[in-house]
């Protein structure tokens, strides 16, 4: 059986290779993606989306960026998180006092449009921000978590000046742009990298807006983005392609990939096949069985990174009987880490003993849960349960939620999570619901009692951000804290820590509060996963960023 | 003679009584797998093992393997059709999943009967625009592409047995009404209807206790057919991630998480369950063709 | 015709077969028969009897799974068992051809007329297409079709029973065999159209100079139009005799007992009850009328219907279909609703009461329905059905409701044993015995029998009749007899009432009507009616008082008489001025001015008598 | 006729109105709503507020259907204005969108009907002209077991065996390889418009990849097919009309050609009735080989809460049910001169 395994991809390859145009030359690559960009606008519908975020970050780019770090075992090019070098802003200052930033931009960057980088673009991509007319104000968000002036709620109002730009950006001259925050805040230059403050080519945009969309969010949602980077759109057909060619005026040099053809293909095993068969140079998103078994295979290799992905239990602090203590320390005690890991992620995990991606500056190690039925069982026992019983009672509650679309991945998992707790006394039952419905109940109702989560990554690299992100109580600031989690210590740490000047001390509160996270279980941490793509062998120059994208810049075909 | 010649009267009555023996084999099995299935199975159909995506047993090793389970020597019982990619015995989900199947259908085609055999009879017993507007209504449900109705339902109310029974019943209950209509439409002309009406009786009980009964038998026949394709939908609701929760044991579900490693030659979490769907249903088919030979 | 000839047909100790569990079940085992050329022979037997599965036998066609097991049918020299289907096929049609019942059935339903009649010419001649279609009109002209250039276009559903039937004998005929065997070729016709046909298709066969083998259950049918009858019993030829000494002196049990009614009757005609006698039920008024569907349009199935019945009197409702003699049935016990009515049933108008106080006369008034299969609920027991008007209309225990089922079984001449049955499985006399049953069982003063013998086969309609003539006796029944067959009523009912279109043309006791109609319509539909009496056969008495073309459509009625458009009398008065109905010196009346003028019946052939 | 034709368009209308009104309230009854998904992970008030704005989510729910209808044209056109929104996730217009989706499902629903029917029509004759027969027995087992067959079984099967086994079908996955560039559209069809953009590699390699997906279906729904041809050939046979054809000694041909038009007039609508079936059913076979039909646009509609496509989805396909049923009637009605209208 086995024998027969290996052998016959190797024979469907050579009948494809007959039945179809070989497939790429030195210059050109075919990704397969479980989706291609909706839009190309980070403030329009689609921007909660990876595929359409992958789509900005290949073609648009940052003011500032994190440098070139370490080469990981596998040969991935990794990002140094500890500092930040500039991009299309050359060089940059900071005043103290007046919470200022002075940015010096790059001369002479063309844009796909034909366009030259200068400051009225900065401009147009903050004034934009601010006019919040998209669907999903993303870059207003950034700029709201990183205090700068003037973004804050009252955009939302009823006053037309609040929507404008103010004297908080200013062109100083055609390449200099000053900034004003707030208040101190450590965000501003790690979210100035993020996919939501990418900038725009104003000449561009302005050429496709209409009286009705003056900020060109249907041209951006449906034809192409205006920026400066490495690559431009030249084909999209949604749902089903997209192509970009190469800028070859980018600032960085031309790219060695003149073209990059992105296809979607939704099922992860149909992107694997292709992979198989050689027609293809690049596949993500595929189940952690179909990394294994494409590792080692002739032609094809797979690269991964224990970069910022991890898998959590959710258990929901408004939700009878997660309240009780006992019983979620009980829950981390029943949880079978080595088994998730061996036969969830085939050996591509390692267990999570924090609550932010340990990748990320200020992470600290807080826990160490292992595998114990029977300290479960004393445990649940003290959470005055002895062997589960009166647990029936919250049958609804213990559905454990996660999102349907990924079965193959999560399923497994959620499997072995059912199995476990059932066998020390929790009745256990299994919830698969779309993703749309999870994101609503998990951002919106916040009513997901009892969930597994594995796609929370915080878009900044910076562990209080994801403090911020997910634990802070939401009246003090908290964004996306999904299980009602409070504590007066983490929401009075984390507001000192925020405004802190001072990174020694910051990181001192960031990993106090990481402490307290730990001790009240707000999340049980489960595993960090390696974030895996298998590609061509001969495809060379892998890299890993926080977003998860990979950078077709950095490719190029041995 | 020409071929011709011995066709003319040609209704072949119970001359397929072979195929009706196995129609009525196949659904006995099913049916009391129903019954029993999720108690004779070597595993918990809802547990997993350790062992993951474990092949089945070849052919050369299955007299060792039944020697071992009778002489209990074996480490764990076998996996006679192998583990899927969460560690489950695909063979005791398979024996066990006719209880959630069978129960989905058997609730779909009841309820879908009961309820278009009421509105048929009254559609077609009272006609008017009341009626004609019930029929028009059931002309748009019936236009209703299923997988959307189901996928919506499902959304609404979550993934449960219920809510699949209940899109099943709205796929049905259209085509119940139809047959129900029809027949009443003949049958309410009959002679003892009329008979029934010189000699007094209210229309309401004419139309339940002459016509009803009489107007039953197509509908009883297509309920055979029904069960039968509420199976396959209830597999390919699973397969559209609109079908019953994991992990209960159903045979759509178990082919639609197997989908995902046929590719990489992981057949058995998919092949089993198939087979088991197609015998089944094929056993309803020929019980109720053979049913509307016999009283057709 | 001459005995000496040689046969055309000769068929000896024919056995068909069909396989039932096991062995073979045979509705034919050992016919003999012979048919010679020109003769017109009849072959008789009860529904079920196999004639015609003897009748396809005779061309080698047997319908699968069935088998011809032995004997020989000889033609022309040739035994067709012996042929093969190739051969056989192009017997068919050129030396044999047959037309069989329900015409519109047996034509094909997509096909034009003219087409399928070119088709089975063309099957047995070279004819190009166009010889084929200049063959069809001609045949449609030779059986009777008005204006075959048009008719050849139609369609079998766009033809009316009478026409599709002509059209198929213009099929049949169209390659001139030798024998044509008609099987029940008039069954479900009216008996004008009928006779108009069996005169066309005696005709047109001594024209070709064919010979016929006419099969029938119908007496009148066999008696007029054969030389000779066979009757078929058990699956033999049991008797073989020339058609007057049939009728005179049949030899076999089976052929006494079908002509036994026949017999018993003789000339008399039935006592009329006393001039005392309270009228029981009194029409003064009667107007019945259906909307057409997606038009303004209304039929008018009755109009100006008015009839009075005495208790104890049986009168007969007669008329072709499309007369609207079932609709006055119905509205008579309120099935259906009259668009305007006065009727008075023992002295209450009934004609507008609503349905819940109807219930009330609903013990007192029942019907019983044609079809004796259709009128019970299959599902239910004898007991079940016989005591259902007990539960609806009576106070009455359990123990009561049995008693009184077992009570009617007996007053019906049925075994109570038969109360734990089901109806399947039960033959037609049997089953229409229940329904009368069934209408007796409250002990109704009226009762309205619609067409209660038209299914039933010879046998049982006789045994049916006398039945229903006992129990008019014996429980002094009134009874409306509503039926086209005459000689029924002839022999049950005191009174007759003759409809067309809807209204009443003529009325009186059936010894007037029948012995000296005075409407033209009576006249027609007595002259059209086959009494089976050999001595008086139609085709050696032509006559000149048949009706000309089809009933006119009762949506658009004609101004005066509804008859003027088929009546040989009639002239501009008929057309213009409404006719009514008029009461004559001796009681009789009639909706005919002339006749009301003459005062004096029409002469008439006694075509009553007996052979 | 053409009465007939127009009182049936009329009344479709109206169920498609109905129709188009019940979904509307059914998807908002969606106990999540889709704004979460626009706003991501920022979930402030005030951002759930504007996406809300940007959706038209913020109007009373009547103002919402008059805007979906049409009355509202300057607010977005609708319905009377020959559209049916934008959707939500893609931004592009629902009408655009389909006409791209359904092409895709009719093409393989109309292929996998032709080839079945054209398969069917000889074996369902075959199994009734010689009834209880070897090869009837044959047929009508095979008509049984094929109409019961879960056909997204049969696609993986079939993928497992001829991909991944042999090696002798391309990879399930759409309709052309990724880097072949489709010719631009003109009817939506692939097929039609490879043919007369002259694009014939095009065509061979659709058409190659179409193979399996054709094949499953046409054997799932030769099954009724044959079923209905044999049951009705058979009806047909005994009929009246061909034994009195026999009687009177019509050739063989005749009588076959008399028999087989009688068993097609009745067809029609149960093809009607399984072709509409089939467009809701194909759903399975196009996800199991990765086809951009109209299920997979439904799919992806319904998990993403869109609701503009959901409801342009259910409107198109009841609409092309609804026509096909209508031409169905009418060949049935050129079939039978008795079905008069």
């Amino acid at each position: 059986m086995k024998r027969k395994n290996m052998s016959s991809p190797f024979l469907a390859s050579v009948a494809l290779a007959a039945l179809l145009p070989v497939a790429a030359s030195a210059q050109e690559i075919l990704i397969l993606a479980e989706d291609v960009p909706s839009g190309l606008d980070y403030d329009g519908p689609s921007a909660a989306v990876p595929a359409s975020q992958q789509g900005m970050v290949n073609t648009m780019e940052p003011l500032v960026f994190y440098p070139k770090g370490e080469v990981n075992e596998d040969g991935v090019q990794l990002p140094d998180f500890s500092t930040i070098e500039g991009r299309l802003a050359e060089s940059w200052t900071y005043d103290e006092e007046t919470l200022t930033w002075t940015f010096k931009l790059r001369e002479g960057v063309v844009g796909c449009g034909g366009a030259t980088f200068n400051a009225d673009d900065v401009l147009y991509t903050f004034a934009r921000a601010k006019s919040v007319s998209g669907a999903a104000p993303i870059g207003w968000f950034l700029s709201n978590v990183s205090s700068i002036a003037g973004f804050d709620a009252s955009v939302f109002g009823d006053d037309p000046a609040a929507k404008e730009l103010g004297d908080e950006i200013v062109k100083i001259d055609d390449y200099t742009v000053q900034i004003k925050q707030s208040e101190p805040n450590a965000l501003f230059l790690p979210a100035l990298t993020a996919f939501g403050l990418l900038m725009f080519d104003k000449e561009t945009m302005e050429a496709h807006a209409t009286d009705a969309d003056p900020w060109t969010h249907d041209w951006a949602n449906a034809t192409s983005s205006a920026s400066f980077g490495a690559y431009c759109v030249s084909e999209w057909a949604k749902n089903e392609k997209i192509v970009y060619t190469a800028n070859e005026d980018y600032f960085l040099g031309a790219p060695a990939i003149k073209k990059v053809t992105v296809q979607r293909v939704p099922q992860s095993s149909n992107r694997a096949v292709v992979l198989m068969s050689g027609q293809a140079q690049l596949a993500s998103g595929l189940t952690p069985r179909e990394y294994d078994s494409m590792r080692g295979r002739a032609g094809l290799a797979v690269s991964g990174v224990t970069g910022n992905e991890s898998t959590f239990v959710h258990m929901n602090f408004d939700v009878e009987p997660f309240d009780n203590p006992k019983l979620r320390e009980a829950i981390a005690y029943a949880v079978p880490y080595d088994q998730i890991i061996a036969n969830g992620y085939f050996g591509q995990a390692e267990q999570w003993n924090g609550v932010v991606p340990s990748s990320y500056p200020g992470y600290k190690d807080v826990t160490s849960f292992t595998y114990d039925p029977e300290k479960a069982k004393a445990l649940l026992a003290e959470a005055g349960y002895p062997e589960g019983a009166g647990l029936e009672a919250f049958g609804d509650a213990f559905q454990l939620t996660y999102v349907a679309e990924k079965e193959s991945t999560l399923g497994p998992i959620v499997n072995i999570i059912q199995t476990a707790l059932r066998g020390v006394g929790v009745p256990v039952t299994l919830n698969p619901i779309p993703l749309s419905q999870y994101g609503d109940r998990q951002l919106v109702k916040r009513d997901l009692g009892f969930a597994i989560n594995d796609q929370e990554k915080p878009v900044v690299v910076d562990a209080g951000y994801g403090i911020q992100l997910f634990f802070v109580s939401p009246d003090k600031g908290g964004l996306n804290n999904m299980v009602n989690y409070s504590s007066d210590i983490v929401d009075e740490t984390w507001a000192a820590a925020r405004v802190e000047p001072d990174m020694e001390k910051r990181d001192a509160m960031v990993a106090e509060i990481q402490e307290q996270i730990a001790s009240d279980i707000a999340w049980l941490p489960v595993v960090e996963y390696r974030t895996q793509w298998a590609h061509s062998e001969r495809l060379k120059g892998q890299s890993w960023y926080a977003d998860n994208a990979p950078r077709y810049f950095d490719l190029y075909i041995e | 003679m020409n071929e011709f010649a011995d066709t003319t009267f040609a209704a072949p009555k119970r001359r397929f009584n072979w195929l009706f023996a196995i129609g009525v084999t196949i659904v006995a099995g099913v049916t009391l797998l129903a019954l029993i299935g999720p108690y004779i199975g070597p595993y918990d159909p809802t547990l997993t093992t350790p062992r993951v995506s474990v092949p089945p047993p070849s052919l050369s090793e299955i007299p060792g393997l039944l020697f071992g389970s009778f002489s209990n020597t074996l480490e764990h019982p076998p996996h006679w059709m192998g583990t899927d990619s969460s560690g489950y015995d695909v063979f005791s989900r398979v024996i066990a999943a006719p209880r959630t199947d069978l129960t989905i259908a058997l609730a779909a085609n009841f309820v879908s009967l009961g309820i278009g055999a009421v509105l048929g009879l009254l559609a077609g017993y009272f006609r008017n625009w009341g009626t004609e507007l019930l029929m028009r209504v059931s002309d748009v449900l019936q236009s209703f592409p299923v997988f959307i109705s189901a996928m919506v339902l499902v959304a609404l109310a979550g993934r449960s047995m219920g809510n699949i029974v209940l899109a099943l019943a709205l796929v049905y209950t259209p085509i119940y009404i139809r047959l129900t209509r029809a027949e009443v439409l003949q049958k309410k002309v009959a002679g003892y209807v009329e008979a029934a009406r010189a000699m007094g009786t209210p229309e309401i009980a004419i139309a339940f206790r002459h016509v009803l009964p009489n107007s039953m038998t197509p509908a009883l026949i297509q309920s055979s057919v029904t069960i039968g394709f509420a199976i396959l939908l209830t597999s390919g609701l699973s397969f559209v991630g609109a079908g019953v929760r994991p992990p209960t044991p159903e045979w759509g579900l178990s082919i639609s998480t197997g989908a995902n490693q046929i590719i990489l030659g992981e057949w058995w979490p998919s092949v089993f369950p198939g087979i088991a769907i197609s015998i089944t249903v094929f056993g309803f088919a020929v019980l109720g063709n053979a049913l509307e030979e016999r009283y057709e | 015709m001459s005995n000496l000839e040689k046969p055309l047909l000769d068929a000896r100790d024919l056995i068909v077969g069909y396989p039932s569990g096991g062995h073979y079940s045979r509705p034919v085992n050992g016919a003999s028969l012979t048919i010679r050329p020109r003769e017109v022979v009849g072959l008789i037997g009860d529904a079920g009897s196999g004639k015609s599965t003897l009748a396809l036998a005779l061309m080698g066609l047997v319908q699968a799974p069935g088998r011809i097991l032995g004997g020989s049918v000889e033609f022309g020299g040739q035994d067709l068992t012996k042929l093969s289907e190739d051969e056989l096929r192009a017997f068919r049609g050129r030396d044999i051809s047959a037309i069989v019942q329900n015409p519109r059935g047996a034509l094909n339903p997509l096909i034009r007329i003219g087409e399928q009649i070119s088709n089975a010419y063309r099957a047995h001649t070279r004819a190009t297409p166009a010889e084929g279609r200049a063959k069809a009109i001609e045949m449609l002209t030779m059986v009777g079709i008005n204006d075959p250039e048009r008719r050849v276009n139609a369609y079998a559903h766009e033809l009316s029973g009478g026409m599709a039937q002509r059209a198929m004998i213009a099929m049949a005929l169209a390659a001139k065999p030798r024998l044509l065997i008609a099987d029940e070729p008039t069954s479900g016709l009216d008996v004008t159209i009928q006779a108009q046909l069996l005169d066309q298709m005696w005709q047109t066969v001594q024209d070709t100079e064919s010979a016929i083998l006419l099969v029938s259950q119908d007496l009148g049918a066999i008696a007029n139009y054969c030389d000779r009858v066979l009757a078929l019993h058990d699956g033999k030829i049991v008797e073989d005799a020339p058609v007057r000494q049939f009728f005179a002196m049949p030899q076999h049990d089976y052929s006494k007992e079908i002509l036994g009614l026949h017999h018993a009757q003789g000339d008399r005609f039935p006592e009329q009850v006393s001039d005392a006698a309270n009228d029981i039920l009194e029409v003064e008024k009667l107007r019945m009328e259906f909307p057409v569907r997606n038009s303004d349009n209304v039929v008018h199935a009755v109009g100006d219907f008015r009839l009075n019945i005495k208790a104890g009197e049986a009168v007969g409702l007669v008329g072709e279909s499309g007369s609207g003699k079932t609709t006055v049935g119905r509205c008579l016990v309120r099935l259906l609703d009259p668009t305007e009515s006065i009727i008075r049933f023992d002295g209450f108008d009934i004609g507008s009461l609503d349905q819940r106080s109807m219930r009330k006369f609903r013990s007192r008034i029942q019907f019983v329905f044609q079809d004796p299969f259709d009128s019970v609920n299959p599902r239910w027991s004898v007991s079940d059905i016989l005591i259902e008007p007990l539960r609806q209309l009576a106070d009455m225990s359990r123990a009561e409701r049995r008693k009184r089922a077992e009570e009617v079984m007996e007053l019906v001449g049925l075994p109570v044993e038969l109360l734990e049955r089901k109806p399947r499985g039960l033959g037609a006399g049997i089953l229409q015995r229940i329904n009368i049953a069934r209408a007796l069982i409250c002990e109704p003063e009226f009762l309205v029998l619609d067409e209660p013998t038209s299914v039933l086969a010879p046998r049982a309609r006789n045994a049916l009749i006398e039945l229903l003539g006992k129990l008019q006796k014996e429980l002094g029944i009134a009874l409306l007899f509503i039926t086209h067959d005459l000689t029924t009523v002839r022999y049950l009912c005191q009174r007759v009432a003759v409809m067309y279109l809807g209204q009443i043309v003529e009325e009186g006791s059936v010894e007037q009507v029948f012995t000296a109609p005075r409407h033209p319509y009576s006249q027609a539909l007595l002259e059209a009616h086959l009494f089976p009496d050999p001595d008086h056969r139609r085709v050696d008495h032509p006559s000149d008082s048949a009706l000309d073309g089809e009933i006119p459509s009762p949506i658009d009625l004609p101004t005066g008489c509804y008859l003027a458009s088929r009546c040989p009398h009639a002239d501009e008065t008929c057309r213009s001025i409404p006719q009514n109905l008029s009461v004559l010196s001796d009681g009789q009346t009639v909706r005919c001015w002339k006749a009301e003028h003459e005062e004096e019946p029409a002469e008439m052939a006694p075509a009553t008598k007996t052979g | 006729m053409l009465k007939y034709v127009s009182r049936r368009v009329g009344v479709g209308l109206l169920q498609l109105l109905a129709l188009t009104i019940a979904v509307f309230f059914i998807i908002r009854l969606l106990p999540a709503d889709p704004v979460a998904r626009l706003v991501g992970m920022n979930a402030s008030p005030e951002a759930y507020a504007q996406a809300e704005q940007q959706l038209g989510l913020h109007r009373p729910l009547l103002t919402q259907l008059g805007v979906y209808l049409g009355f509202d044209p300057e607010i977005a056109p609708g319905l009377i204005q020959a559209s049916l929104g934008v959707s939500w996730v893609t931004g592009e217009p629902v009408l655009k969108e389909i006409g791209t989706f359904l092409p895709v499902t009719l093409q393989l629903v109309t292929l996998a009907f032709v080839f079945a029917f054209v398969l069917s029509v000889p074996i369902g004759m075959a199994g009734a002209l010689n009834p209880g027969g070897g090869a009837d027995k044959g047929v009508f087992v095979y008509s049984l077991f094929a109409g019961s067959q879960p056909e997204f079984w049969w696609g993986l099967l079939l993928i497992y065996l001829c991909f991944f086994q042999w090696g002798i079908a391309p990879a399930p996955l759409g309709l052309l390889s990724p880097l072949t560039s489709a010719p631009e559209p003109i009817t939506g069809f692939l097929l039609v418009d490879a043919v007369l953009r002259g694009r014939f590699d095009v065509l061979h390699e659709a058409l190659s990849h179409l193979v399996l997906p054709v094949i499953c279906l046409s054997f799932v729904v030769s099954g009724p097919i044959i079923k209905m041809i044999r049951q009705n050939m058979m009806r047909a046979l005994q009929s009246d009309f061909i034994l009195y054809g026999r009687s009177i000694g019509l050739p063989k041909k005749r009588i076959g050609r008399y028999a087989l038009r009688a068993a097609m007039a009745p067809s029609m609508t149960i093809i009607g009735i399984l072709y509409g079936f089939m467009l809701s059913g194909a759903v399975l076979i196009e996800s199991v080989f990765s086809l951009n039909g109209i299920g997979q646009y439904a799919i992806r509609s319904v998990l993403n809460f869109d609701y503009p496509a959901i409801q342009g989805v259910v409107l198109v396909i009841a609409a092309v049910s609804l026509v096909i049923y209508l031409l169905l009637d009418l060949i049935q009605a050129a079939i039978d001169p008795r079905i008069v209208y």
